[in-house]
């Protein structure tokens, strides 16, 4: 049987990718951001999971707004990497897993989650800028398995809080009914605090941003029990998003430790990275 | 079930992508998605007009076009998303491009933060 | 606040639009299904509801299994006639409600329903040909708007039988909190019993057929606890379609009346039709 | 959570759209799919092979569209519906494909049923 052994949560601007594929990693006004990901790469280094859960959104690239899904799941074996309209970034195509993104899918509509399939994928900076940053050595393919799940936070009515907790929690089950010896981790991605548009552009709370950091590690079903509104008001509309890191802490044990957490809010968002590890994760 | 936003309550500043604002400017924000394509940018930059008549946009929203008006856009139920190919195009970068929403220039926004670059 | 007034059920067989729009309303052979119109025709002109709930699949018209939605609910004020490889048929556009639609957007998604929201879906035979057989005087317009809800039913995980049921009761609370005084009826579509592929092509089940219609009416919940092998089972495959109708019930009161039943199953498709009327459809 | 299909005791004959098979038969999906617009079935109409290599598909799918088997397409995970185009446009109706498919002939199909007529 499957295991899920950590989760990951990760912003997923694209000036983050684009500092990767400049090799920018050194630079001094990014420092503090990038040397977030350097405990996560270890980890994933060491740990070697099989596939990845990936709770990312899709910025209006692969989606348009005459069909706009609340929760698509690819099921595809490979996902383009998407032109967003500035060329693609020089990636290898993203590996997925079918076997189990059809497990999921039967799996998470059998338990009412109203997923739309996806067999045609390509992924913008939502999904990259993570897997990158995460899997440093990318450039000849990707170590570990990619199964996206896209999530609708742009056009309102958005899934509640809740529902993205509770999407990880039957994750966990889903993944622990896969029938195949295998390890899993969960990605969340996005925000934090951000607003991009009106003249609220610029929005940022740090405050809100630890403490939302902080819920998620000790009590993050009172980060399900807030109101979309609530996460706008705090966090900014397109901050909202942060709710995505609820499906990975949903996807987590009771018994789950927080080994690092990184914050940083130089310019327009404030970014945070954290990871999380599972009891099954401990290398025997 | 509890609601989950209050229209009437938003934070200054704030416009939700939804209801009949998102149906009138699905055309607009069409126009901006399909900007992906390196065509249509190219068609853009060599004739705006004919490029718009394409999607048949309504007046007001091909005057905001023409003013660069991302404001006023956003207003109308254009997303930021899609928007920020068009105002990219235009030679606004996304700090530019929130500058003008915000009703300042792009140095007294960067003022506005600790670190520069985009 | 608006209401529901009734739910009707119907066969959506392209057959069916055809000879309707060929004026075959007293076709010898198709008789005994076609006078199954009649009193839901003389219903629906009694009580001109304002707005009709359609659940229906698409034929793989307007969603491809690039991006296949288990639940699609269209927000647009009209849907264009689809020309599914023959010529669109000759129907003008299918005029929808984008007040109602985006409300019952909002109201779903709150209830945890994840929903693709459409902004522009053509509508194949699965709505066209209930609508147009429902209201005959179509020519120059529908009377009533109509608001389509696309349910994935051929490609699988598809719904369960008891979520289709609990879309009902959600779409009913959906209504309930509209805050229009206007009259809502729920459409059902598909089935009865067939399977259109593989060597069992052409499998009927009358004895299931009519089992089916009497437990829609004395206990929707039986049908909302089989599974969806039963009905594959019972049905056929394709006529696992008709869970979609536990949709409709699913919207009704307990104290909505069957009026008016028809069954015939000539050829491939056991076809039925059903008319439920709720006590708030009586006209004062 | 109840399991909703047991793949291993489906009812002979059927053939579920799901799985890998569905991801193998995307594109025959597709060029299937594609028949809506008059465009393709005129193409397909005047050279099918050159329309098939559009689609990039895999031999056996070719030689099954060739031999117009419908089976086989289902076996190999095409979906009925828009496979329905194809054996249309083929020539085969409804109750002609299905009866190549019960692997009877047509009139053999039909003296099955009550009524005649598609
Ligand atoms: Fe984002
Ligand atoms: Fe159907």
């Amino acid at each position: 049987m499957a295991r899920i052994i950590g989760g990951l949560g990760s912003p997923h601007a694209p000036s983050i990718g684009a500092l990767i594929d400049q090799g920018g990693w050194d630079q001094p006004e990014w420092k503090k951001l990038m040397d977030g990901y350097r405990p996560m790469q270890d980890w994933l280094e060491a740990h070697k999971p099989d596939a990845a859960i990936l709770i990312y959104n899709d910025h209006v690239t692969s989606f348009f707004f005459d069909r706009y899904p609340t929760f698509a799941l690819s099921v595809a074996s490979e996902h383009p990497v998407a032109d967003e309209g500035f060329g693609p970034r020089p990636l290898p195509p993203v590996r997925g897993d079918s076997d189990l993104a059809w497990h999921l899918a039967h799996a998470l509509v059998e338990d009412e989650f109203d997923l739309t399939i996806c067999q045609d994928m390509p992924l913008d900076h939502g999904a990259l800028t993570p897997i990158s940053a995460f899997w440093p050595n990318h450039a000849n393919g990707w170590p570990t398995a990619i199964v996206p799940i896209a999530v609708n936070v742009l056009q309102f009515p958005v899934p509640t809080p809740r529902r993205l907790y509770k999407l990880g929690q039957a994750l966990r089950r889903a993944v622990e009914s896969w029938p195949q010896d295998k390890t899993v981790v969960v990605l969340g991605t996005g925000g934090l605090s951000h607003q991009l548009h009106g003249e609220r552009f610029g929005f940022r709370n740090a405050d809100w941003d630890h403490e939302f950091l902080s819920l998620l590690e000790t009590d993050p079903e009172a980060l399900a029990s807030l109101r979309t509104q609530d996460y706008i008001e705090r966090g900014g509309a397109e901050g909202a998003e942060m709710v995505m890191w609820l499906a990975m802490r949903g996807a987590l044990s009771g018994e789950a430790r927080k080994l690092h957490v990184n914050y940083h809010g130089p310019l327009h968002t404030g970014f945070a990275q954290i990871l999380f590890e599972e009891p099954a994760a401990v290398i025997a | 079930m509890v609601r989950q936003i209050d229209p009437e309550r938003l934070p200054a500043g704030t416009y939700l992508n939804t209801g009949q604002a998102a149906n009138r400017a699905l055309r607009v924000n069409r126009l901006c998605y399909d900007l992906k394509e390196p065509a249509n940018r190219a068609a853009f930059e060599a004739d705006p007009e004919a490029l718009m008549a394409r999607y048949d946009l309504e007046p007001e929203d091909r005057q905001l076009i023409r003013d660069r008006d991302w404001l006023g856009l956003v207003q109308r139920g254009a997303n930021v998303f899609p928007l920020l190919r068009l105002s990219q195009l235009c030679g606004d970068g996304l700090a530019g491009t929130g500058a003008q929403m915000r009703g300042e220039t792009l140095e007294q926004y960067l003022a506005t933060r600790q670190a520069k670059g985009s």
